[in-house]
């Protein structure tokens, strides 16, 4: 026979069972046993459990679903593996946070060829597929450029902590911080740029050198939380805070502790819990309809809200909404 | 007789240490001739520069009398220089016919004709009589047996010199005989040999020529008629040396007992093993290669387990625990030096040290000055050379490295000690210095159990001789005279127990 | 030699128990499409640890190939997106690219005599730096580009469902254990890794056997690469990230020893396939992430410790046949 | 002192590389005058190694023996979150902080205890069985923490660890010292450290010599488990906070400052000021080069320079020592001297 690449095999297939997948489609959630599947880029960090947690309270108003959370372990060639498994073992949908969207997309083509819905959740795949439940992270970087600019009176000096080079979620920060900066306060200079890694401890180390190394810094923007907080040990340390901004993006917790405690200046909040219930439901609703991707000529987005939190809105998001 | 091999103006240094000054040194066509230097006179070192593995700091090498460059083994392989080096240089995990023919494999179209290099092999092993199995996995062999494969290995080459550098080290009387004779057939097929031994009794009977080294040094190159064993052994050590005579006054300590072994048994290794140690005795123990001699001391020691049988010390029941062993005052020097006498990159104090903290350490810290002292105070006592006791002993000639492993007991108060082995590859003048050490602790009370290989030390030393034979006790020499071939009858199983009775 | 048998078809049995404790407790596992994922997943893997197995043989170790893969899939795709190369001028590129990584390490370690280990753990740092170098960037901002020449996206196929990358590891691997076994190159990588001593006094140069090891280890995460892209289709930067880990894993479980000598590549394929097996097997059952990975450990644990109790064992039963052996050989020369 | 001279110059003739860390430290000076050689830049320097360099403190037993450690960044991991769950579940009691210390102190020891009893009792590579391990200690940290963030941030005590300064200088700097010093004098003044050298150059020869080498072994990864616990806890007070994947390809970074610092793999060979003056080296270029604005991107290529640079250094010149030297650095001398 000869050489058919995945897709290739992924299209036949979604042809021939094509039907088949029509006659089967609308599941009824009281009745039938349903599976769903959460593959997160990488298990572990708080964003990831704070999706599987609103996931979970949505789908445990119902009694026949099983939810299983997977571990992409940051890697592509994992994610794309395991979504070769979760295809395998015939999930009824899979939630799937694409570690690379360019990666991914085959991998969503074949489960959504075999009939199942795939929603995507903050990171797109770069395929038509159910649904995209997008986070914030371009309006992100946006809304610190312009929080920055604005305090700053449009003008000082901003150094960067940004993710490990490559990652979507950082790059896609930054591109949306450099622009409103550009477009907006030009006189606002970025003085530095390097990269934390994502951890705290890393970013505590860089900002150590960016204080040494420039005498006057106004603010510092990174790309997570768990940065920023490492970023506000290390201007502590140095006895700075007053005259440096330090700015995260998430909204984790832990962040808005550090904003209440007065070491950090804002995050960009995102409600993960109900950014996760909203994947839930997207799939729930996927199931019940038989939609998949053929019947669509785009993918559906879900936007999350983007909510600049300062110390002055702090009270605003309530206990239930911190993760 | 032309000059096949000339080296002149050899220099070399280790670690800015010169070892090799000037050396002339010259090999005519099928000429035995015999290398020979104290330990550390630089006789492998030389070697290892003829055979391409140390580049030369200084000097010049001729092969039938054009100059040449030997800048690795495969060069003078190439020249028709065969091997066999002082330590094996066999691969453990290839097969005997793998090793015989590595680096000079049979190949067509790049795959290897392995069952035309096993024949190959096999029909050498035939030509030169050993026996050996072509295709057993060189780890499985004994010490002994690697040691043949060695040699089978430089005379597969078809050479036109051959090197040996202590050939026999690990080879009982009846395998260096079947050497000797391939040495003689060699000879006469026009091929020269170098040969390096510590034997003196084989380097007078083989060598047509012999040079002397000492301390990096050419000192004299000798006709065959100019060899006598005085004068050879004033050369080297550039002294007079009292030998004694191979003394064989047997005797039966009246001392107590300290040691008795009783019906001991190890499944496939050795059975029956009884015997008794007296205090301040010396005790050889003689046998071919792989008699099990070893095994039977490693289990006295605690090194090893046993099925069954009985040890008592002192009439008390041996630990199995080495360490309880030694404090309880036994003292082992193995056999094999290298891998189990001494940690190589450890200097001579911290080997020494290893036995001794017990007395050196208090509460599990080290007392730096007693270390030094001890250290300094084996240096001298041992002549190590050279003499620093910060010097790692992996950085000495193999004599010196033995008398470090010595020094490692010699500050303990001992009451037992098993040497295995003690002057293998070591010179004759620090032979001399070993024995006397041993003696010494003799007649301070302490048993000494040797095992050797080396009749003539068997026969200088011990005050008893017992003789194993594939891992049972078959003869013991307690009383009267014997001689070399006593020990040689009862090793090969010809003579049997209590046999110097029925000697006339 | 025989022992090497015995072991053999004792590591193919403990595969065949767990592949038959996978299958009796879940449905999906001997389906068709899953044993061919199995194959597929061990493959990548598996090219690589042809190689690696060939440096651990000689007493190396390879903790770059991770990174060759990926910077040599990075240098892929930004040729493919900037230049729009054919999709075999990528694949000789490729080669060449991965060859001229293991030619570095080679260097490294030979010339430069610096421990394997740290060696490659420096040049890995080195090639992750490249992969950056190299990436796709718009606006100084890297983005991920999605491969779309079908030439390239080919060796991610299959043929009436057997993948190509499964196709080019039995092919490799079949070459690799021909080279180990059956030419001069093999037996002294065994005598290299054996005793190295041993070897240069016998006139073999370790150092470029143990150069040479390292190269054939970048060529083959070269062809890695190239079914890597073809796979996924586009290349991320992490590409190939804790990748060296697993294949060392594999190289390892399938008998060939940290010290040198021991081992070869049948077993090593089997290594591969193991892990495939178990990582695959795991996954059926739902549970949590902390579970499988403490259920993953504990059977790899086990079947070290179970490989090294063997060993000793046979070895002890080696040692006693030979002296055996003796002793009857002993007894007819003296009858 | 006459004495102390010696002392230096035998350390840097022993190991040649510590030459390189001064001719960087040289150039970085120049480079960036009054920024790189000030006091708040080496403090920052070393609080960015103190994590590592705490680890680097017991992993060098098991190196020292010829074995390894690789779980290292998973023990970290799983007794950082063992101890901010006992904090949390405490509600944040100084009771709590000191259970939680203990716990995960000994839960780095029993990590450390079953390596060393299976890496002697069946004999096994530690490479592999540290690597499998690893495994489930980070399966044991994703347990613990049920795979979310736990913040920590009461109290004081707690923060202490990684947070405080003591005369200016972060606690976790001091803890590095400390346990540097301990380490000292363990490799040096003790039986203990004696054996483990003499262990990891010939374990045969030792155990005819009486010493415990099992022991020996096992001791070896219980301080490489105890130090690795240790920076786990000081990493979770540093960033208030367990996290499953704190620490991961932290033992890559400790194996480099240990060989750069003059550690061989096969055992016998190392010291803790080597191995901590390694670690610093690394802690130094990337200092550097963030200080001269170079992008984290390509800060791989100039590690990867010097650190083969560094060792490249190291065994050349004691190969050339060795008097075996054949082939020169860069090219194969075709011609031997005339
Ligand atoms: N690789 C080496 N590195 C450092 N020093 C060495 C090395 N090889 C030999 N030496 C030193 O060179 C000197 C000569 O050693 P060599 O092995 O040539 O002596 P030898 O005459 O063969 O002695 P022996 O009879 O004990 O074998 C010794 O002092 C030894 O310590
Ligand atoms: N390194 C080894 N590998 C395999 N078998 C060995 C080894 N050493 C000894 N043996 C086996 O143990 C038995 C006893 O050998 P051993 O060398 O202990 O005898 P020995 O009398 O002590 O001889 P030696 O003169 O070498 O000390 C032999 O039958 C041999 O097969
Ligand atoms: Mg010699
Ligand atoms: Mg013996």
């Amino acid at each position: 026979g000869a050489v058919q690449t995945d897709s290739q095999v992924a299209a036949s297939a979604s042809d021939s069972t094509a039907e088949a997948v029509e006659a089967a489609a609308g599941k009824d959630f009281y009745t039938e046993d349903i599976k769903i599947a959460f593959l997160p880029n990488v298990i572990g960090d708080s964003c990831a459990a704070a999706w599987a947690d609103g996931m979970k309270a949505y789908l445990d108003t119902f009694s026949n679903v099983t939810f299983d959370v997977y571990d992409g372990e940051a890697s592509v060639d994992t994610e794309v593996q395991i979504m070769d498994e979760l295809i395998n073992q015939s999930y009824d949908a899979i939630i799937l946070q694409a570690t690379d969207a360019a990666g991914l997309a085959a991998s969503v083509d074949k489960a959504e060829a075999a009939g199942i819905p795939v929603i995507t959740c903050n990171l797109d795949a770069d395929t038509t597929h159910t649904a995209l439940v997008a986070g914030v992270d371009t309006e992100a970087g946006e809304a610190m450029a312009n929080s920055i600019g604005e305090s700053l009176g449009g003008e000082g000096k901003v150094v960067i902590i940004s993710a490990t080079p490559g990652a979507t979620k950082g790059e896609n920060i930054d591109a949306g911080f450099k622009a409103v900066l550009s477009e907006k306060y030009p006189n606002i200079e970025i003085l530095d740029e390097q990269s934390g890694e994502w951890l705290t401890e890393n970013a505590n180390t860089v900002m150590n050198d960016f204080l040494t190394k420039y005498p006057e810094i106004d603010a510092v923007m990174c790309h997570n939380d768990a940065m920023a907080e490492g970023a506000a040990e290390a201007v502590k340390a140095a006895g700075r805070l007053e005259q440096v901004q330090i700015w995260g993006c998430d909204g984790e917790s832990k962040m808005l502790d550090y904003i209440e405690e007065g070491l950090c200046t804002g995050t960009i909040y995102t409600n993960c819990q109900s950014q996760g219930a909203s994947c839930a439901q997207m799939a729930v609703f996927a199931i019940e309809s038989g939609i998949t991707a053929k019947n669509l000529t785009s993918t559906p987005v879900v936007k999350m809200a983007p909510v600049i939190v300062t110390k002055d809105n702090l009270s605003d998001i309530t206990e239930d909404m911190r993760w | 007789m032309s000059e096949l091999l000339e080296m002149k103006g050899i220099q070399k240094s280790f670690n800015d240490s010169p070892v090799l000054k000037d050396v002339e040194f010259t090999v005519k066509q099928g000429e035995v001739h015999a290398l020979m230097g104290e330990n550390g006179a630089g006789k492998s070192t030389l070697i290892k520069i003829l055979t391409g593995i140390y580049p030369k700091d200084g000097g010049q090498i001729f092969w039938e009398g054009k100059a040449v460059d030997i800048n690795s083994r495969s060069d003078a392989s190439k020249l028709g220089i065969g091997v066999i080096y002082q330590e094996l240089s066999l691969i453990p995990t290839l097969t005997v016919a793998q090793n015989i023919m590595l680096g000079k494999e049979k190949a067509i179209k790049g795959i290897l004709q392995s069952n035309k290099m096993k024949l190959d092999v096999e029909e050498l092993i035939q030509k030169y009589n050993f026996r050996i199995k072509a295709d057993a996995v060189v780890e499985t062999l004994t010490i002994a047996e690697r040691q043949v494969v060695e040699i089978l290995k430089a005379l597969s080459e078809n050479s036109k010199l051959i090197i040996m550098d202590e050939p026999t080290a690990s080879l009982s009387a009846k395998e260096s005989e079947s050497l000797f004779g391939i040495i003689e057939q060699l000879k006469q097929q026009g091929v020269s040999i170098i040969y390096i031994s510590h034997r003196l009794e084989e380097v007078y009977r083989l060598s047509d020529r012999l040079t002397v080294l000492r301390d990096g040094v050419r000192v004299a190159v000798l006709e065959k008629e100019e060899i006598i064993p005085e004068d050879v052994i004033r050369l080297m050590i550039g002294k007079d040396l009292s030998e004694a005579t191979a003394s064989n006054n047997l005797r039966v300590s009246d001392k107590r007992v300290l040691l008795k072994v009783k019906n001991l048994k190890r499944k496939g290794v050795f059975k029956n093993i009884s015997f008794e140690i007296h205090e301040g005795e010396i005790v050889g123990f003689a046998g071919l290669i792989g008699a099990g001699r070893t095994e039977v001391m490693r289990c006295i020691y605690g090194a090893d387990p046993y099925d069954s049988g009985e040890i008592l010390f002192e009439d008390k029941p041996v630990s199995k625990t080495i360490s309880k062993n030694i404090k309880a005052g036994f003292g082992l020097v193995p056999e094999d030096r290298r891998n189990q006498g001494f940690t190589p990159l450890l200097s001579i104090e911290k080997n020494i040290a290893l036995t001794n903290y017990d007395t050196i350490a208090s509460h599990g810290i080290v007392n730096r000055a007693k270390e030094k002292e001890y250290g300094n105070t084996m240096v001298e006592k041992l002549n190590i050379k050279p003499g620093n006791s910060q010097i790692p002993v992996g950085n000495l000639s193999g004599g010196n490295q033995q008398k470090a492993v010595l020094g490692k007991w010699l500050s303990r108060d001992l009451k037992l000690l098993i040497i295995d082995e003690p002057t293998a590859g070591i010179d004759i003048g620090a032979k001399d210095e070993i024995y006397k050490i041993i003696e010494n602790l003799a007649e301070n009370g302490t048993a000494v159990i040797m095992v050797s290989s080396d009749l003539q030390e068997l026969l200088r030393v011990s005050q008893r001789v017992i003789v194993m034979r594939k891992g049972e006790i078959c003869a013991e020499f307690s009383e009267g005279r014997i001689t070399q071939e006593h020990i040689l009858m009862a090793e090969s199983g010809i003579l049997t127990k209590g046999g110097n009775e029925d000697e006339k | 030699m025989r022992q090497e048998n015995m072991r053999r078809i004792i590591s193919v049995a403990s595969l065949f128990l767990m592949m038959m404790v996978f299958g009796l407790t879940s449905s999906s596992f001997f389906s068709m499409n899953n044993m061919m994922s199995i194959l597929r997943e061990c493959s990548i893997n598996g090219i690589i640890a042809i190689g690696v197995a060939f440096v651990i043989i000689t007493a190396g170790i390879d903790l770059s190939t991770g990174a060759i893969v990926g910077f040599t899939s990075m240098m892929c795709a930004n040729l493919l997106y900037y230049y729009q190369l054919p999709a075999t001028l990528i694949f000789v590129i490729a080669i060449a690219i991965g060859t001229f990584c293991g030619v570095l390490n080679g260097y490294v370690v030979t010339r430069l005599r610096v421990p394997a280990f740290i060696a490659t753990l420096s040049t890995q740092y080195l090639f992750r730096s490249l992969v950056f170098a190299f990436a796709i960037r718009e606006g100084g901002v890297i983005t991920n580009k999605k491969i779309t020449d079908p030439g390239v996206l080919i060796m991610g196929g299959s043929i009436d469902g057997i993948y190509l990358v499964t196709i080019a590891f039995v092919v490799l691997a079949i070459v690799g254990q021909i080279i180990l076994k059956k030419t001069k190159l093999g037996t002294y990588i065994y005598a290299t890794g054996s005793n190295q001593k041993s070897a240069e006094l016998s006139g073999i140069n370790a150092g470029k056997v143990k150069w040479i090891v390292f190269i054939i280890t970048g060529f083959l995460c070269g062809i890695a690469a190239i079914f890597e892209i073809g796979r996924i289709g586009s290349v991320t930067t992490d590409l190939g990230t804790g990748l060296e880990f697993e294949v060392i894993a594999a190289v390892v479980i399938g008998g060939c020893a940290f010290s040198g000598g021991r081992g070869d590549i049948f077993g090593t394929f089997i290594g591969a396939i193991f892990m495939a097996v178990l990582q695959n097997g795991i996954l059926k059952y739902n549970l949590p992430t902390a579970a499988q990975l403490v259920i993953k450990g504990i059977v790899i644990v086990v079947m070290i410790i179970f490989d090294s109790v063997y060993n000793n064992i046979m070895q002890k039963r080696i040692l006693q046949k030979a002296r055996e052996l003796d002793e009857a050989a002993q007894a007819e020369e003296v009858a | 002192m006459k004495n102390n001279n010696l002392n230096i110059k035998t350390i840097f003739n022993k190991s040649q590389k510590l030459w390189i860390l001064v001719v960087v430290m040289i150039i970085l000076t120049v480079l960036q005058p009054g920024v790189f050689l000030t006091f708040a830049n080496m403090k920052s320097i070393l609080l960015s190694i103190s994590i590592y360099g705490i680890m680097v403190c017991g992993t060098i037993f098991p190196i020292l023996l010829g074995g390894i450690d690789l779980s290292v960044g998973a023990v970290a991991a799983a007794a950082g979150a063992f101890t901010v769950v006992q904090i949390v579940n405490s509600g944040y009691t100084n009771q709590g902080v000191i259970i939680g210390v203990c716990g995960g102190l000994l839960l780095g020891i029993i990590v450390g205890l079953v390596h060393g009893v299976i890496v002697t009792r069946f004999n096994v590579p530690p490479f592999l069985i540290t690597l499998a391990t690893q495994n489930i200690v980070y399966g044991v940290a994703q347990l613990l923490t049920g795979n979310n963030v736990i913040a920590c941030m009461e109290p004081k005590l707690f923060a202490f660890l990684g947070g405080e300064r003591v005369l200016g200088v972060p606690f976790s700097v001091w803890i590095m010292i400390f346990m540097a010093l301990i380490s000292y004098v363990l490799l040096n003044k003790t039986v203990f450290g004696r054996s483990i050298y003499a262990v990891g150059g010939n374990a045969e020869a030792c155990f005819l010599s009486g010493i415990k080498s099992k022991t020996i072994i096992v001791l070896a990864y219980v301080a490489s488990g105890f130090t690795a616990a240790m920076a786990g806890i000081v990493l979770a007070s540093m960033n208030r906070q367990a996290i499953a994947k704190a620490a991961q390809g932290y033992d890559n970074f400790v194996l480099t400052a240990l060989v750069v610092g003059g550690a061989s793999l096969m055992g016998g060979e190392g010291t803790i000021t080597g191995a901590i003056w390694g670690a610093f080296l690394v802690g130094v270029i990337s200092n550097g080069l963030r200080l001269l604005g170079v992008a984290s991107d390509y800060h791989g290529i100039i590690k990867c320079i010097v650190i083969i640079a560094a060792v490249a250094l190291d065994a050349n010149i004691r190969y050339k020592k060795s008097g075996l030297q054949k082939k020169s650095l860069f090219f194969k001398k075709n011609k031997a001297q005339a």
